[in-house]
Formats: structure tokens, sequence, C-alpha cells
């Protein structure tokens, strides 16, 4: 926490792939008007965000796909660093596979389940017998990333293990590579990774028992599209919130996530009530940390 | 080449000697001169490959912007300057102690094992993959002396480790390349070891140094892996503006790049980093054969 | 004794000194280098293996250092590096050694004068630039070839890649080697009626064999330390070699020593969890095989140094 | 001057410093010596016709033109740099490995002119051997040096036996019988040069040139190699350049003397030269006045 | 051998190639020039005592023991690798920059032994000038390099006055009087190795020693040099090696003769070496009987 006095001018900034998107889209904004501010984003899945950086006190700001566990939070708190929550988008969670991938259009979250379990399915034709006899070609979410703590609390459950066998990444747009190269791949990630590549890879709806459902930002926002739909936030260090940049990124940052900067990028951007709910919440944060 | 010289018998020398068979010669000929150009061939097409593709991309906007999820709005501007705060740095840093190494292997040391191991140890650091030397930074600048992971400073400090047996080895070939009779000339007057030096040696063989320390900068300016595992961040807004700044560099912008699927990243943005990376990499190898050509004709 | 003043002067003597111990302390710099790194490699893989046993780790046969169920077999990246080396090395070895050939035996003066700055331009490129090369060029282009089914990372462009780069190692060093075979050796040949050919194959090549071993060496120490070609285009998936299909093996996703380690350090750099931990012990094995080619290739051309004087 | 006689004191001077002086006899005696083997006339088996050598701009060689007969040994003499080993290396063609030479008029080969259009270099080194002033062994076994003009010739049958038989004409047999497979380069300076010997040998060709073959070896190995050369003559055409006068004399039956500048002065019998010779220049060079 | 008048052939063909012989008078004739010099004893002002120089294990130097009086010509001669070289350099310890040299016995200069500890050889360099065999001017302007000893001594008062004296003591400042700012290296060989000359007495050393100074140059800048160095042994004390007997005939004083082993043979005035040597070795070696 020394260091980062001394840093100054600096808004190092780690955690989720999901939300980079946004913030990367919110920083470049941010650095036409104040390109002396020295902003970084790293990106190392949610969890590796907090406990590498946030909570040791190495980062200002923390981007989350998923909220703040307890663990993480016990962690901060050792350090003395209490972390405030921004929700700043919401995350359509979205299942993958090659356009030339005929036979799908949609799963069952038992099918997906299924492939994603370990000691599941091995084979497309293990899931249902009329597809391909072939292996999956898997892409998913590394363990430090909040989309694998979400998609395995939402979709694999607590009894049975997610797989270990596929192509772990911290970073989406490997995903979509991935995916676009092999016609029996499937993978997962958030939604504006499908939202940039729509020709490129095909999505696929799910099926929660109340019949298939699109994953897209109007299914997100009406809530339709489950289980998969998920808030997105940033967490500020309540220490870092000293720094005048980082409130100053922040306040850009809270007042950007209600435009459609954020549904550019593939998301669907917060209420305005949001924002502004947001934004005092951070004045009076930083009202007490200045105090 | 039984067959081809067995129907040459001594009686056909009254007018000739016989001809041997090229067949072999002129395929073997043919063979190692494609040999010799399939490498620089290949790298020429892709070469030219990625600079059509960077034609629209590479221009002022994509110089002076920073990164954007959207390719028509990324630029490269935070990492350019980065990289060219990265090197300064990193002459600084190897500059001197890569000839002050040289000057004691070359006019200090005497040959024992000290010395051959010495100079068998810098031999085989650069051979050490630049990963290794990632982790070295890791371990040392930020996890053991704490600069902050990914900072200009810690960047700066591993590179310059990276490159460092390169400039020691180039720089010892400049500092031998000084005859002796230049040296004996100037103990001969009474100079001491260090007049010596700086009067005798240094001069003579500064443009070689220079041109060896500029061609490591050169592979410096490239280097991907070291930054990635000190931490530096994947992408950077902003200048750098203290020596504990989160540094980007270029190649690291193109590594984080590089893996954004859309194909107007893949086919445009990346080809007009990499153009800009290579342009920068030229540059800085013409500033060493300028130097090189400007001295040889001096002598 | 004598009226001239031969003693020394104070000052000038202390500065001598002063120089002799900062130039000093330059050249020990380099061991000071080595040490850090072999210290840095095994202090944490030290913590490393007091979780897991180095048998597991050097025996091991999965990877997976971050997904439950853990497991820390180092086969799979050796498997995944070989693979690349291998690749890598049928494509400079042969065009390297043709090319130190051509460059010594066939080439004039004049070409060789461009040939060689224009061969050690390969080893200049940036290799975060081959990597994408291999991912946005080679790799649809092979893909475009009939009946081969190219994943999207795969060990082939890499490799491909990895051999482009390294061609100059084993051209300018095998080439160094084959110059350095004196000519009256070929003037012998010539004198007994040999082509070109015959003195390239039968004694040059043969008397500069130390060197180029050496340069293979070298070459493929380098490729086994290669990061970014891999870690940009080769993939992120570590298996072990499956001897039954090595067609399969190049055209799929593998994952090396190299961009195992980048893959954990790109998701959790300053971490203290085993799998960062792991880092470092996959570094030290790195270290330990390149050091040691390193060192071997050094004795050799050593040796074929001295045979020429 | 006055042509005196010589003496030794002389002689001695005027010797290359490399080049041993084995014994202590006068020139004029060793020339006695040499008078007394054959110097009947034979056939013309190499003839130069007005040859012209230069090496870029500078003229190596000027306007020689001479006939040397078969199955004798000529002697080739003449300071440094006047052209000796030029005019060797243009009876087979080694000067064709030089970038920068070029060369003018014609050398007859058997009545061939060795420059001819039709006529493979590679060809003619197969019928002209040659041994240089440096023993220069292959680094392999000694039979396979000896083998290697076989190997590349394509002769393969009875290698054995000629591998021998050249060992043996060379004088060098009863040295290395026990050793044929260790390296030739483990054999003293002398024994080289004679591995060399046989090494050129061994695919019998009609004539062997030889550059300043003992100039590198002391005394004892000098004094084989001229009993080797003169043994020699009574099969092969043999061509020596030589620096060192007497041994010019001892072996030799014709002897040629370039002067500076690549002239061919005198062309006579060896004893003649060395006694009588026409040009003023020659005897000088003879006598030790320069050179 | 009985003693014989030197003739013209014999001493030219004692002589060594590489260094040129102006005019053909007899050696004989030179050394009674020689003879006109001063030869009247003067103060000692270098002694060696029982030298010995190895080189590792070989011995270079052998028990030499010598007196050379002050402002004289002492000319070092004898065959190649007899030490001469070797001698010169223990006198300024320039042999302490050879690893493997090693040197035992004394070497006083005035009076002081230059091999006792307390002794600097920076200092005792800085009393005793060397020229050498090759020129070697520095790759600075004339000026510059004549005043480098002036600069690494720390003189630097009244230094383009001294340079301009050095130069002109050296015979050279008519010549570049006014190019002092072009580069050392543009000069001939033979001014050259005058600018050299001009640097060693710069500082006004008491002894200069010359290494074969004159071997790389033509006559007439040979014979210049020469002058020259009859000219400096006014005020110096000048110690010069040379191959050429005739030099060392004509412009020494005193003569040591070296022979093969490292043994100094004979050291005495010159005319008596040349004219009348104590021993037959150094008679053989001067009329060329080797070497
Ligand atoms: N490869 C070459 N390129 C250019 N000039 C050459 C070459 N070889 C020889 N010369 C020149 O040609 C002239 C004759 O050379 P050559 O080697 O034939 O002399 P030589 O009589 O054999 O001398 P030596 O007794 O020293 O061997 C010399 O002036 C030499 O410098
Ligand atoms: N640096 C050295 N290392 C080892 N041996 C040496 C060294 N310098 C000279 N020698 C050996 O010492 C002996 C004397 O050498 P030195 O140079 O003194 O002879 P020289 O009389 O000057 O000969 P030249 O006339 O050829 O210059 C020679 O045998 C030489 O090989
Ligand atoms: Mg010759
Ligand atoms: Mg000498
Ligand atoms: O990168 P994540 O959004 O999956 O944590």
């Amino acid at each position: 926490t020394d260091v980062l006095a001394e840093e100054g001018r600096q808004v190092p900034i780690a955690g989720s792939s999901t939300v980079f998107p946004v913030t990367e889209a919110v920083a470049a904004a941010y650095f036409e008007e104040r390109p002396s501010v020295n902003v970084s984003v790293s990106q190392t899945g949610t969890g590796g965000g907090f406990s590498n950086f946030f909570c040791p006190g190495m980062t200002a700001i923390n981007n989350a796909s998923r909220e703040v566990a307890d663990a993480e939070l016990e962690q901060c708190a050792e350090n003395g660093i209490e972390p405030i929550e921004f929700t700043i988008a919401t995350d359509a969670l979205t299942v993958v596979v090659n356009p030339d991938a005929d036979w799908i259009d949609c799963l069952t979250v038992e099918e997906l389940r299924e492939i994603w379990r370990a000691d599941g399915a091995q084979r497309w034709s293990d899931v249902r017998d009329d597809w391909p006899d072939e292996e999956f070609e898997l892409y998913g979410a590394a363990t430090t990333s909040g989309t694998f703590d979400y998609f395995n609390e939402a979709v694999i459950g607590e009894d049975v293990n997610h797989r270990g066998d596929y192509h772990a990444t911290e970073q989406d747009r490997t995903i979509v590579q991935g995916v676009r190269g092999s016609r029996h791949a499937i993978g997962y990630f958030g939604f504006s990774f499908y939202a940039e590549n729509p020709n490129q890879i095909k999505a696929v709806g799910i099926d929660s028992g109340d019949g298939c459902v699109e994953p897209s930002l109007q299914t997100a926002m009406d809530g339709e599209y489950t289980p998969l739909s998920r808030p997105l936030f940033i967490y500020a260090s309540d220490q870092a919130l000293v720094n005048p940049e980082v409130q100053d990124f922040l306040r850009f940052y809270i007042e950007q996530s209600a435009t459609d900067l954020v549904e550019e990028v593939g998301y669907v951007p917060v209420t305005e009530d949001v924002r502004d709910e947001n934004l005092e919440k951070l004045e009076t944060a930083i009202d007490e940390v200045t105090a | 080449m039984a067959a081809e010289t067995g129907d040459q018998t001594v009686d056909e020398r009254e007018s000739e000697f016989g001809q041997i068979s090229r067949t072999k010669d002129v395929a073997f000929r043919w063979l190692t001169l494609a040999a010799a150009l399939v490498g620089i061939l290949s790298l020429a097409i892709l070469l030219a490959y990625v600079t059509v593709d960077a034609v629209g991309w590479l221009d002022w906007q994509f110089l002076t912007s920073a990164p954007h999820p959207n390719p028509f709005e990324a630029g490269i501007f935070p990492a350019l300057i980065g990289s060219i705060a990265l090197m300064l740095l990193i002459a600084l840093v190897t500059f001197p102690l890569g000839v002050g190494a040289a000057i004691y292997l070359e006019e200090y040391a005497s040959d024992g094992p000290l010395t051959t191991f010495i100079q068998i140890n810098i031999a085989n650091l650069a051979g050490v993959p630049s990963v290794v030397y990632g982790l070295l930074g890791l371990g040392l600048f930020v996890s053991l002396i704490g600069f902050g992971f990914g900072t200009l400073l810690v960047a700066a400090f591993t590179v310059a480790l990276l490159i460092l047996p390169i400039v020691i080895i180039s720089a010892q070939e400049a500092i031998r390349a000084v005859p002796d009779s230049q040296r004996q000339a100037s103990y001969g007057m009474g100079a001491t070891k260090w007049q010596t030096i700086r009067n005798v040696v240094l001069p003579r063989a500064m443009p070689g140094i220079l041109t060896g320390t500029i061609l490591a900068l050169g592979r410096a300016i490239g280097e991907t892996a070291p930054l990635i595992m000190i931490g530096a961040p994947t992408t950077v807004f902003g200048v750098p503006n203290s020596l504990l700044s989160k540094v980007s560099a270029m190649p690291m912008q193109i590594y984080t790049w590089a893996r954004y699927p859309e194909t107007e990243f893949q086919y445009g943005v990346v080809a007009a980093g990499v153009v800009t990376l290579l342009v920068v990499l030229l540059s800085i190898n013409s500033v060493a054969i300028l130097i090189r050509n400007h001295y040889q004709h001096d002598q | 004794m004598s009226a001239i003043d031969l003693s020394s002067d104070g000052s000038r003597t202390a500065r001598g000194i002063a120089f002799r111990y900062l130039f000093t302390l330059c050249a020990l710099l380099s061991i000071l280098t080595t040490v850090a790194i072999v210290l840095t490699l095994l202090l944490d893989a030290v913590d490393f293996f007091a979780a897991v046993s180095p048998i597991e780790f050097l025996f091991g046969t999965r990877w997976s250092p971050t997904n439950d169920p853990v497991a820390f077999g180092v086969l799979p990246l050796i498997s995944g590096t070989l693979t690349i080396t291998v690749g890598a090395a049928a494509i400079a070895l042969p065009i390297g050694l043709l090319t130190a050939i051509y460059l010594s035996e066939y080439a004039s003066s004049r070409r060789r004068a461009y040939l060689k700055p224009a061969l050690e331009v390969l080893a200049g490129v940036p290799t975060v630039v081959y990597g994408y090369f291999a991912l946005v060029y080679v790799t649809p282009a092979l893909d475009a070839i009939p009946f081969v089914e190219l994943s999207t990372f795969n060990a082939l462009s890499a490799s491909i890649m990895v051999g482009i780069m390294i061609i100059p190692m084993v051209s300018s060093i095998s080439e160094d080697a084959m110059s350095a075979v004196p000519d009256s050796l070929r003037q012998a040949s010539y004198g007994l009626g040999a082509t070109k050919f015959t003195v390239s194959t039968s004694v040059v090549v043969p008397a500069a064999l130390s060197g180029i071993f050496s340069s293979f060496i070298l070459a493929l120490s380098r490729a086994i330390g290669e990061t970014m070609i891999v870690a940009i285009a080769a993939g992120q998936t570590p298996k072990l070699i499956d001897l039954t299909d090595p067609a399969g093996l190049f055209l799929e996703s593998v994952q090396t020593m190299t961009a195992a380690m980048v893959q954990i350090g790109t998701n959790d750099v300053v971490g203290q969890s085993i799998a960062y931990k792991s880092l470092f012990a996959v570094g030290l094995t790195l270290f330990v095989i390149t050091f040691a080619m390193n060192l071997v290739s050094e004795y050799v051309a050593s040796r074929y140094r001295e045979v020429y004087q | 001057m006055t042509r005196e006689p010589l003496t030794t004191s002389k002689t001695e001077s005027s010797d290359d410093q490399a080049s041993p002086t084995p014994g202590s006899d006068g020139l004029a005696d060793r020339a006695t010596d040499a008078d007394t083997s054959t110097t009947t006339d034979s056939r013309t088996i190499l003839e130069s016709r007005n040859l012209d050598v230069y090496y870029g701009d500078d003229q190596a060689l000027q306007d020689v033109s001479v006939e040397l007969p078969e199955k004798q040994v000529t002697a080739v003499i003449g300071p440094s740099g006047c052209g000796k080993s030029t005019f060797l290396r243009c009876i087979n063609r080694m000067n064709d490995l030089v970038d920068a030479a070029n060369v003018e008029g014609e050398l007859l080969f058997d009545g061939k002119n060795v420059y001819d259009d039709d006529v493979d270099p590679v060809a003619l080194r197969r019928k002209i051997g040659m041994v240089f002033q440096q023993p220069n062994p292959f680094p392999k076994s000694i039979r396979d040096n000896v083998a290697y003009g076989l190997k590349v010739q394509g002769i393969d049958d009875n290698v054995d036996e000629r591998v021998e038989r050249a060992l043996e004409r060379a004088a060098l047999l009863e040295e290395v019988e026990d050793q044929l497979d260790s390296s030739g380069l483990d054999l003293s300076g002398g024994q080289q040069q004679r591995l060399c010997i046989a090494r050129a040998i061994a695919t019998d060709p009609e004539v062997i040139l030889m550059d300043e073959p003992a100039s590198a070896l002391d005394p004892v190995a000098t004094s084989k190699i001229e009993d080797l050369i003169e043994e020699l003559a009574t099969d092969y055409t043999v061509v020596i350049v030589t620096h060192n006068m007497q041994q010019a004399a001892r072996i030799s039956d014709k002897t040629a003397v370039f002067l500076t500048g690549g002239e061919l002065v005198e062309f006579d019998d060896t004893t003649k030269i060395f006694e009588n010779p026409e040009s003023q220049r020659v005897e000088d060079y003879i006598t030790g006045k320069f050179g």
C-alpha cells in the first residue's frame, strides 16, 4: 500500500475478463480526457483479481463478473481493505458452438451439465444419440474466473465437479478463436464476445424448463434468459479512493455505465436509477475516506 | 558416381579427358540456394501480407489513440510511448554495465579459471530463455524488492538483464578489435591502465560498442515474455508518468490484440501494430548500421 | 640511490584500483545474474516441491494446475515442447545446414554479404510477430490444404515459425565452422578430381561436423525456450504425445512448458498458490534443460575451434 | 658480374630460411649428381603456348611457352611471387577456383588444350594429381585418405589393394601398416606429406604436380620425399615447384626458371641451368645475387 | 672458419629480407663511419644483473648482465627470437603486460632496481620512452598524438610549445606544420614513425627504447630515422633493437649481440664488435654464416 501511495496518478485495475471490454471502452474514453493518467487493466479473472491483486492492495479497482466471495472479503479485511461494489452492466453468459454445427440450436440445462461436468459425456453422441459421434473440443473459463464460478454454480451444481480436461483460459477471445476453428467445439463466456462475432460462432439457446431462450441483450434485460444472465460489477478499494485520479475515474466509469457505450460493447447498461445510486454511494465512500 | 565415370576409358583422353556428370552438383547447388532463400522469402511474403493488411489501419489516429474494444477506434499510443521509455531505461542500465564488464574481461582479467568461468557463464546467459528472465524479474524485483508488478522499472531491469550478455559480448568484440599496438603505445608513454582504456581503447571501440548495444536494444524492444511474467497489464491507457507506472509496450499490446478474434483486429489493428513495431525496430537497426558505416569510412 | 623518483603516486593508484573494482563488479554481475536466476527459481520451486513430490511432477501424466482435481505432471508439457522442437528442427536443421553450405561453398563473397544479414533478420524479428503470423496467416493457409483438418491453435504452424526463426542460428554457426575448414583440404579434394558437391559433402561437412553439431544443439535449445510463438499459436492444451497418431499431434493444439508458464503468468501472477509456485518448477526445468544444452553446445564448439587452431 | 665458382657460403645464404639444407655438399656437386639420371629426350606431355595469367589487373605469368617431357622430373624455380605456383595451378586448372584468375593462351596436355570449352576441369584433375606445400591430409583415417580419390572417381574395385600399393610406392606402407585406421592427422609432417603423395598416386594419374612439397619438412623428411620423387619419375611425369635450389639440382631432369614478373627466363636440362645458364639474370639468381 | 673480409654479396644475403638495405656500401665501411661518433666512456644509466626472463616455462633471456652508457646509442642485435625485444621490454617493464612473462634478476635504472616493489611501472615508463616496430600513432590529430604523453602525465603548461618542440626535434615539424589538426594516420609510414618518436620525446624522458623502429619503412624514411637517432643521442640515452646490422653499425656507439637462447654473447663498442669480435659465434652471425 505504501507503494501504491507513491505511485500517484495511477489507476491500476485487474479482474474479470468478462468486464474487461467495458472497462477498456471506458478507459479509452477517459484517456481522451485525461491522457496523463496511467489507467492499466489486467485480465486475471474475477477471483484472481481479488485474491492476487485487489485484496493485497495492489489494484484500486477489481472487475468482477460475480459478487465478491466471503473468503475474498476476509482476505481484504486482513489488509484493511473494504471493497465497494458498483453494478455496471448485465451479461448473458453465452454457450457457443461452431456455425457449422448444424445439429444443435438449443440445450437444456441438464444437457449442458452433462457436457461440462467431470466424468460426463465425452462425445456429442453421448448427449443426444443423433448427434455426431465425435469428441467435444471444449473451451471454457479458467477456474480463477467469475464466469467459471457462475457457470459452476448455475449449471454444474454442488454435487459434481466442473470437468478439467478442457481448454481453460482467462482470455475469452481465445475461446472465440478456438470455437470458430473447429466444427465440434463448444464453449461458454460473456455475451459480449459473442456479440462481437455473431457470424463466426453460433450462440446456443438455453432451455431451463420454459422452452428455448436465445441469449440477447433483450432476453437478459427481461430476465427470460435463465439461469445464465447475471449482473457485472466493479469493486473499488476504499484505500485507493483517497487517490483523486481513482475518484475521478470511478465517477467517469459510473456515469458511462448507463450509456450506449456499454451496449456497444455487448452488455446491457444499468438503468439511470442504478447509476445515480452508485454515484451517491461513491461520493459517500469518498467522503468517508477523505474525512 | 561409378556410373558417371565408368565409360571414361583411357583411350578417350587422346582428344578429351571426358566429362564428369554435374547433375548432382547442379542440383545440389540449387538445393542449397533454395534453402538459403526459403526462410528469407517466407518472411518476405508474411511481411508483405501484414503490410498490405496494415494499410488503412496504420494512420495518425492509430498512433495517437489508446486501445479500444472497437477496432476502428483502437490505437497504440500508450504502448508506443511505453516502449520508447523502456528502451531508454534499458540503454541507461545496460550500456555502462555491459561496457564495464567487457572492459574487465578484455583489459583487466588474466586468463584463468575465473575468467573462463565468467566467459562461459555470459555465453550461457545469452541462451537462457527470455521467459526465465521473466521469472527472475518476478521473483527478484516484484516479490523480493517490491517494485510493483508490471512497472516500468521492473520491466526495464528485467529486460536489461536479458540483453546484458549480448551487450557484453559485442562490446568485448569491439574492444578486442582495438590493435594491441595502440595499447602498447599508450602504456609506453607512461599511461595508467585507466588512462589507456579511456583515451585509447574506448574511443576506438566505441562505434562497435554502440552498434552492438543498439542492436541489442532492438532485441529488447521486441521482448514480450518477460513482460508477461512480471505481470505487465493487459492494456494500459495513458503514458507512463513515473518509474513505478504500469508499463505497456508494443509487443505486449500486440500479444493482447492478437487474441481479439474480430477480423478487424486480426487483419487490421494487429497488422498495424506489427508494422509499427517493425518500423521502430528497423529505425533502431538503421541507426546502428549508420554508425557502423560512418566509422568504417573514417578508418 | 637513484635521483629519479619511480615511486607510485597515491591518488593515481587509488583511482586505478577503484576502476578495477568497478569493472570487476560489472563482470561479476553476470555471475550474480545466474545465481539470482537459480535462487529465485529454486526458492519457489522448493515450496512447490514441498506440496507436490518431484516424482509426481516429473512423471505425472496430467497437467492441470488450476482446475480441480489439480495435477502437476510436467510430462504433457514436455511432450508439447518436444513436439514443437521436433517440428522446428525438421525445418531448421536441414535448411540451416544447406544454407550454411551455400554460403560457405557456393555463394560469391558479394552475394554472401547480402545474404548473411538478410538471414540474421530472421532471428531479429520479435517472436510475438512470428506468433501472430503463425496464427493469422500460416494456420489458415495450411488449413486450406485439402484433407488437412487443422485446429485454430496447432503445433504445426507454431513449429514452422519457430523453425524459420532459428534457421540463422544453425546457418551462421555452421557456416563459421565450415569457413574454418582450411582451404588446403578443399584444394586437396579438388586436386583429386572432386566436384564441388563431393568437396562439400565429403570434406567440408565432415570436417566441420562438431561446429555443425554445436549449432544444432544451440538452435534446439532456442526452440525449447521459445515462448511467444507457441503461446499465441500452439494453444493451451497440455497432452501427452500419442505416438499412434503422429499427424494428429501436429494438427492439434498442444501446450509447451513456456506456454504453460505464460498461461499461469497472465492469470495468477502474484499469487501464492501452488499453481503460482508451479510456474517456478516448470521454469527451473526449462532452465536446467536449456542451460545444459548451451553448455554442451559450447563444449562441442570449443572442440571444433581447437582442431584447426 | 663474372661467373664465379659457387661457394658453399653463398649458396647457403641464398637459401630460403624455411627450407633446410640437408648435408653440406655444394650445389655444383649435386647438379652433377643429377646429371647421371636420365636426361634423354622424351615425348612432350605438357606444353604451354604463350600462356598469360592475370589476377584481376595484375599479370602473374607473361607469355610462358614451354614443353615438359613425359616421365621426367621438371623443377620450377624462381624468387617468391614470380608465378611458379600460378604456372603449376594452370596445368590442372586449379586456378579456375580463384575468381580473380584469368588465363589466356594455351596449355596442352597430351596435345589437347585443357582450356578448350569441352574440357571438364574435374576430369582433367583426375589425370593430373597434385601435392601441396603444406601436407593436407583429410581428418580421416589413413586408409580413407588414400582411398578418397578412388571414391571420388568411382573406382571401387580392389580398393584395399590399391591403397596399399599407393602407400607402398609412397614409401609409407612400412611405417603405417599397423595403423591404417588411425587418423592421417596423427602422422608426422613428413609422413603426412608422403600420405598426400600416396593419395595423389592412388588413382594412377599421368602427371603429378608438386608445389614446394618439402618446404614444411625437416631435413630427414625432406630427403625421403626427394628420394620418392626420383622414384616416381619412372612411372609419372613430375612437375615440382621448389624454393630450394639444391633440391631442384638434386632431383630434377629439367629446370624452368621464372623471374619476377612471371616471365619464364630459361628452361633447360637441370645441369645446364645450374652450371652454365644462358641468361645473366638466371645466373645472378642461382648464385644468390638476388631473390 | 677463418675470418674473411666481408664481401658485399655475403652481407646482403645475411640481411633480413624485410628490412631494406639502402645504398650498397659494405658493412665494414659503415662500422668505420660509426667509429667516428663518440665512443668515449660515459656514466652507466641502465644496468642489468643476471637477468633471466621466462615466458611460462620457456626461457627467453639467460643471465644477461650488461651496463648501458648514458646519452649514447646502444644497438641490440641478434637473430630472430633471440630475446632482443624481450630485453628491451624488461627495461621499462612492458613485459608486465604479458601475463606469462616472469623476470628474475635485477635491472637498475640510475642505480635503482626497477623490479623493486616500490617502483611503479607507470612512473618508470614516464622516464623511459618507447618507439615500436610498426608506427602506431593514435587515430587522433597530430597535435593530440604528441600531446598524449603530456596529457596522461598531467603536464598541462605550454602544451602547444612542447608539442612543437618535440615535432621539431623529431625532424617532422616542417612537414606537418600546417596540418597539426589532421589525423596522425594520414601521414606516410616514415612520418608516422617520426610522429611516434616525437610523441615519445615530448615528455622529455631519460631513455628512449626503440624496437626495430625502421623495419617497416622504405630506405629513404629509414635514413631519416637513422639521422634522427644519432641526433637524439645528444640528449637521450637510446637503446635500439635492429635486425639490420648495417644500421647498427651506422648509428650505434655500443652494440650488444644476443644469440639464440637469449644469451648476451658480446657487448662492446660497435666498431669492435663489427671489426674484431671476441666470439667466434658473433663473427659467424655478423658475417652471415647463420641467423
Ligand atoms: N589468388 C590470388 N589472387 C590475386 N593475386 C594472386 C593470387 N595468387 C597469387 N597471386 C599473385 O600472383 C603472383 C604470383 O603468385 P604465385 O603464388 O604464383 O608465386 P610463387 O612464385 O608461387 O611465389 P611463392 O614462392 O611465394 O609461392 C604474386 O604476385 C601473387 O601475389
Ligand atoms: N608474449 C610471449 N609469450 C610467450 N613467448 C614469447 C612472448 N614473446 C616472445 N616470446 C618468446 O620469447 C623468445 C624471444 O622473443 P623476442 O620477441 O624477445 O625475440 P626477438 O629477438 O625480439 O625476435 P624478433 O627479431 O623476431 O623480434 C622467442 O622464443 C619468443 O617466441
Ligand atoms: Mg608458390
Ligand atoms: Mg623482436
Ligand atoms: O473473467 P471472468 O469474468 O470470467 O472472471
